[in-house]
């Protein structure tokens, strides 16, 4: 049976070409139609797989189906083929029905946007990479995805070019994720030249017979592909773009961080997993980023005044969760969470952007408030995702974190020090993520008198989506209710065809669990995150709400460590200075010395000898026809005279 | 048949039909005067004999006794080859047109054929190429601009439309498989079977294409005596313009007579003996010839270009590929 | 019989490449090439080539030439002169060497590809050899590639003939 | 029967008057002809061997030739008349531009 597995991304690339060859032909409406619908034909085709998926006997969930041959070079034979296992396919569903989810709101958000065409163009491509990218059944074919989506990013977050900040930052995207994109092609080198396939399936299959567990080969491999990793999901050190995405328009900013791009790094590792797997030193390293930069982006978090930098960090932080799983081994984890994630975050989001167009473009957080009344929808459905995002129980964002920090505390790779660590910044999450809320929905109005008269809920078109994507951040959990709660975790049951016959520490875990023998540490530890995290919204309701003097107080009394806070560590700074700086001073020197004197000089000598000495050979090149075919004659007579009189 | 009996019987032949096909122009340029004097409402010749039969005749001799001029700035050599250029291809082309059935005569199997080439049809083609010669040089030698004007034009139009000439019989070939004009005479033995009614677009564009080969009315434009005198034989007087004048009519008896070989069946039809089947048929299309003349107005000659590449070459290249498409099927 | 025709075509054809080249005037040498080219087609049809001789007379003497015959009229060159100012090795030289080139294939066909005679090693040629059916077959099946890629040939020299000899502008206003 | 020698000689000493055209004229057009006369030359040669090898090739080899010759007349005489235009001369000694 075949399973057309190609239409998926098929859609959105159509929708593509159809709205970038007809761009500014076609009117607004016949746009959305082109674009939504073929988002929408794409999530309908692979929850239709999906279940054909489901239908199937657990472990012969994989399907591959191959295209055609791309590249066919000798031993190096590349097809479009695509693979499609539980991984691939909750990737789709998410990258897909939340794309769709955004490209509706879209069209609510962008309607007097003169570029509505191009936005609605870039988007579709944007889907169509990012569902080439997981739907890859090799690393190269995947790195195309990977490429097309940060090709995306940087038109997207460009969109709006008349704006110097904003082309910056699309390049600033570029550029970083281009670092990290070196890495990644440097690790599918390495791996291709020890299995001499970059087909996922044969490379999983020959990695424990050509590599040895721990060797430095594979270690340097995944750092390489954890280095592309990082640069996608900005990780430290090279998250640094991520913030700055913000000035793309904001439904994009919640494609970037929810569904797709930032995503792809998880998926990648995730896919990945056996490699990782055969390098403890590696997990160990992305355990570490992965805890570090959860902790690193919530403190910023705590002090920025712009709503969607706020968000951003938070993503950061959040993806710094979904990497402490992958550095425990608890793949399917890490996956879990990034579907919830993808549910409020994008809820977050487009909430945040409902905000901003009600306020004509305000972000700055100082000068909101007491939107509670004005926009009710747009506020119920934040506070369900920024509940979830906060780990209250009974929502998505709960159960997986709560499944992150107990693996992170009884995997074999994790330790108690991660917990801990993540434990604080689950804290600051809840804390920010209030702080954030309070003082956008609560108190007073402190925008302008202009700007409160236009205060309005938003068009239906995106609070449907706002709607949609809040029952999905309050139920997206309930597939994954770990057993110590009575449920199944259906979810890593689900996975398991990929990721089962790796997850000792996890499995194991889940007997002692199942037996009761360890029950008693898991729910104690819950018990403790929920009480200190309800402990932290609590801080926040006060210092926000109750009494915002007294924020403003501790704000004085730590003022040192508030404007490191406020001014993100000065990492921007540093790079400058450390990196920037100095690579244009050898750019200079390189230009000046090298190029203008060394090269040039060399050349223009080169040229002045051959000038001499063409000047000698000149004359026998005297242009005329017939003295040319004379001479080849004479060749000819030479040549034939040898043969025949030798 | 020996050697020798084959090298008389043809040698007999060519006199045959040379001296046939000389009568036929003389005659052919009376049944011209004659009925485009009718279609004028007047009488034409009537003085010189009975009808005006003798009136060819006078005509020649008059020609022959003429002064024969030829003009300073002339290139003396081409220009005396030049008629005999136009002159000599006209005649070779009958060389392989069959005029009638086998007969017998004292004792001998004899073919009314001078030679049966079984390429007869390219034969008839490379003959046909090369009577653009005569006229490019007559033009060119004279030393005179109407001349040149007029060579150049007329060579430029005989080479457009060879091209949808050659395509619109290559439908006939196709349906026929060979190149023999006798077996394509074979091939339409009764009147059914004339390629006539199997190609009626191949024979429209034949026509056309076949009067502005032999450069008549309405695409006589090399000659045209408003504009350019008398084109490419301004100059040319007395036995010289004579032979130029035979060249042209013995062209169109010439194409009348592979119009009549290859679209209206040949000398096939009953009752009367071949050769007077076929000498019928030539003199219909003869007149159809006269008839176009004394209808139509000449040509533009951008008009005549476009009719040429834009309508005939297209037309005449669909023919060919609907028929060889039916043929396959 | 047939030897007294080649010797006759054959120097009908010598001769008349040899005053094709010795001609001042253009317009004479197009003809003695002309003289040449229906030789060389008498000794085609000698040769069974048929068809091919008929295309050669069809396509040279009949197109080809005529194109030649037409720039020379639209270039309106008679016997030019040209003014001598090569130097007085050139020619001899190339005489010369066109000599020893004729020699050396002389030299050749006797040493090399012909040791005894000639017409013993003569085949009797199938009955339809040199018809349009045979080589219209070959066309059609083995050669078929580099024929459809003759007709591209043909298209590319259409499209540069018309792009070149296009007046511009320019040459409109100087009247050329 | 004709030799096949003989044809073979025909041949060369019209390629080798073909070369003596090209070489020895300062006329463009005679040597252009005698480019011509060179390819008819050749096209003899493969004729007398196709019909002493009994092989049907060597005219479809005569046939792209004339292809090609076509071809090559039509560009070339376009050339000359553009070089005409430019020039006002066919000596093939006044246009020494081939050094570029």
């Amino acid at each position: 049976m075949s399973y057309y597995l190609l239409l998926i991304p098929l859609f959105p690339l159509l929708g593509f070409l159809i709205n970038g060859l007809l761009l500014g032909k076609l009117n607004k409406k016949i746009v959305s139609i082109v674009a939504c619908g073929a988002v929408g034909l794409s999530f309908l085709w692979g929850l239709k797989l999906f279940f054909n998926l489901l239908a199937l006997p657990a472990d012969s969930r994989i399907i591959e189906e191959i295209a055609f041959t791309w590249i066919p070079s000798g031993e190096f034979n590349v097809n479009v083929g695509f693979l499609f296992d539980p991984l691939s396919a909750v990737m789709v569903l998410v990258v897909s029905g939340v794309g769709f989810l955004i490209h509706l709101y879209s069209i609510g958000y962008m309607h007097d946007d003169s570029g509505y065409g191009r936005y609605f163009t870039y988007l579709n491509l944007f889907i169509f990479s990012m569902l080439t990218l997981v739907l890859a059944n090799n690393y190269l074919l995947m790195f195309v995805g990977w490429e097309g989506v940060g090709l995306c990013s940087y038109l997207l977050i460009g969109f709006w070019f008349e704006k110097q900040t904003a082309a910056d930052a699309g390049k600033k995207a570029f550029i970083v994720n281009r670092i990290g994109d070196f890495g990644f092609l440097l690790g599918l080198f390495i791996i291709f030249w020890s299995t001499g396939s970059l087909n996922f399936i044969t490379v999983f299959d020959k990695a424990p017979q050509v590599f040895a567990m721990g060797a430095g080969l594979i270690t340097a491999a995944t750092l390489l592909l954890f280095l592309g990793a990082t640069g996608k999901s900005a990780q430290i050190p090279l998250y640094v773009w991520l913030p700055d995405a913000m000035e793309g328009p904001t439904p994009v900013s919640a494609l970037i961080h929810a569904a797709t791009m930032v995503t792809a790094g998880v998926y990648m590792i995730a896919r990945s997993h056996v490699l990782f797997l055969m390098a403890p030193t590696t997990l160990m390293v992305v355990a570490i980023v992965g805890v570090a930069t959860a902790l690193f982006a919530a403190t910023i978090a705590l002090t920025q005044n712009d709503i969607k930098r706020v968000l951003a960090y938070s993503t950061i932080s959040q993806l710094g969760y979904m990497f402490v799983a992958c550095g425990v081994a608890a793949f399917s984890a890490g996956i879990f969470h990034l579907m919830t994630h993808a549910f409020f975050k994008a809820l977050l989001f487009l909430g945040a952007g409902s905000v901003i167009h009600s306020l004509s473009g305000q972000q700055d957080m100082r000068f909101m408030g007491g939107l509670k009344r004005h926009m009710p929808t747009t506020f119920w459905t934040f506070l369900v995702a920024t509940l979830a995002i906060a780990g209250i129980p009974g929502l998505s964002g709960f159960f997986s974190k709560d499944e992150i920090l107990w693996k992170s505390f009884s995997s074999d790779y994790g330790s108690i020090w991660i917990w801990a660590i993540g434990l604080f910044t689950a804290m600051l999450t809840a804390f920010y993520m209030f702080r954030l809320l309070f003082l956008t929905f609560y108190g007073g109005e402190r925008m302008d008198h202009h700007a409160k008269e236009h205060l309005h809920e938003s068009p239906k078109i995106m609070t449907v989506p706002l709607t949609i994507l809040g029952v999905l951040a309050i139920v997206g959990g309930y597939i994954g209710i770990p057993h110590i709660l009575g449920g199944g975790n259906n979810f890593e049951k689900f996975l398991e065809p990929v990721m089962g016959n790796v997850q000792h520490g996890g499995e194991e875990a889940m007997v002692m669990a199942s037996s009761g023998q360890n029950g008693g540490t898991e729910l104690m530890l819950m018990g403790i995150s929920v009480v200190l995290i309800l402990a932290s919204i609590y801080l926040a309701y006060v210092l926000y709400v109750k009494n915002i003097a007294l924020a403003g107080k501790i704000r004085q009394s730590l003022s040192g460590l508030h404007k490191i806070l406020y001014g993100k560590y000065y990492v921007d700074e540093l790079y400058g200075a450390v990196i920037i700086r100095p690579l244009i001073g050898l750019s200079l020197f390189l230009w000046k010395i090298v190029d203008v004197i060394l090269i040039d000089g060399l050349l223009n000598g080169l040229a002045t000898i051959i000038g001499d000495i063409s000047k000698i050979m000149r004359p026998v090149q005297s242009g005329l026809l017939r003295r040319y075919t004379t001479v080849f004659l004479l060749g000819v007579v030479l040549i034939l005279g040898y043969f025949v009189f030798r | 048949m020996t050697a020798t009996e084959f090298a008389i019987i043809s040698s007999i032949k060519v006199v045959v039909v040379v001296l046939a096909v000389l009568t036929g122009c003389a005659y052919a340029t009376w049944l011209e005067r004659k009925l485009v004097g009718h279609f004028q409402h007047r009488i034409g010749p009537n003085l010189a004999g009975p009808f005006g039969l003798l009136q060819p005749i006078a005509d020649a001799i008059k020609l022959i006794f003429k002064e024969d001029i030829v003009p300073d700035n002339a290139e003396r050599v081409t220009y005396a080859l030049a008629p005999i250029l136009m002159f000599i291809p006209a005649m070779l082309n009958f060389a392989v047109v069959p005029f009638g059935d086998t007969v017998t005569l004292f004792g001998h199997k004899i073919d009314m054929v001078v030679s049966d080439l079984n390429i007869g049809i390219l034969f008839v083609f490379a003959v046909t190429s090369l009577g653009v010669y005569g006229i490019v040089l007559a033009g060119w030698s004279s030393g005179s601009k109407y001349s040149l004007l007029g060579g150049i034009r007329s060579s430029a139009q005989m080479i457009s439309y060879e091209v949808a000439y050659g395509l619109s019989i290559m439908g006939v070939l196709v349906i026929a498989q060979t190149f023999s004009l006798n077996e394509l005479v074979a091939q339409q033995a009764s009147v059914w079977h004339w390629f006539i009614f199997r190609q009626p677009v191949g024979f429209v564009i034949y026509v056309i294409c076949a009067i502005a080969e032999t450069n008549r009315s309405p695409f006589d434009l090399p000659e045209a005596e408003s504009e350019l005198v008398a084109g490419y034989h301004t100059e040319y007087s007395s036995m010289r313009f004579a032979m130029f004048y035979i060249g042209e009519y013995a062209n169109m008896i010439s194409v009348s007579c592979v119009a009549t070989t290859l679209f209206l069946g040949g000398w096939q039809g009953p009752f009367l003996p071949p050769v007077v089947w076929f000498v019928i048929k030539v003199i219909f299309f003869m007149s159809v010839y006269i008839w176009i003349r004394a209808t139509l107005p000449r040509l533009r000659y951008d008009q005549l270009m476009y009719l040429g590449w834009k309508v005939l070459f297209p037309l005449a290249l669909l023919n060919v590929m609907v028929t060889s498409l039916i043929v396959l099927l | 019989m047939e030897l007294i025709i080649f010797y006759l075509a054959a120097v009908v054809a010598v001769g008349g490449g040899l005053m094709m080249i010795m001609q001042r005037n253009p317009v004479a040498s197009v003809l003695y090439l002309i003289v040449t080219l229906v030789a060389i087609a008498v000794m085609f049809v000698q040769l069974n080539a048929v068809f091919v001789g008929a295309l050669l007379i069809i396509v040279y003497a009949g197109a080809i030439l005529v194109l030649f015959l037409f720039v020379i009229m639209l270039l309106n060159l008679r016997g030019e002169k040209f003014a001598e100012k090569r130097t007085r090795l050139d020619r001899p030289t190339r005489i010369i060497l066109a000599v020893a080139f004729i020699l050396e294939l002389l030299a050749m066909f006797k040493q090399v590809a012909f040791p005894g005679r000639m017409d013993e090693l003569m085949v009797q040629a199938s009955p339809d050899f040199g018809g349009a059916r045979p080589v219209a077959e070959l066309l059609y099946t083995k050669y078929l590639f580099p024929f459809e890629l003759t007709s591209i040939l043909l298209l590319v020299a259409i499209v540069g003939a018309v792009v070149m000899a296009r007046r511009d502008e320019k040459d409109k206003k100087r009247g050329i | 029967m004709v030799p096949m020698p003989y044809y073979l000689i025909v041949g060369a000493v019209l390629f080798v008057i073909g070369i003596a055209g090209v070489i020895l004229s300062r006329n463009l057009i005679i040597m252009f002809m005698s480019i011509e006369l060179m390819l008819n030359a050749a096209n003899l040669t493969i004729i007398t061997f196709s019909r002493f090898l009994n092989l049907m090739d060597g005219h479809v080899f005569v046939f792209l030739i004339m292809a090609v010759a076509a071809a090559e007349a039509a560009v070339g005489l376009a050339i000359i008349i553009m070089l005409f235009r430019n020039r006002e001369t066919i000596d093939a000694d006044k246009f020494n531009l081939l050094k570029w």
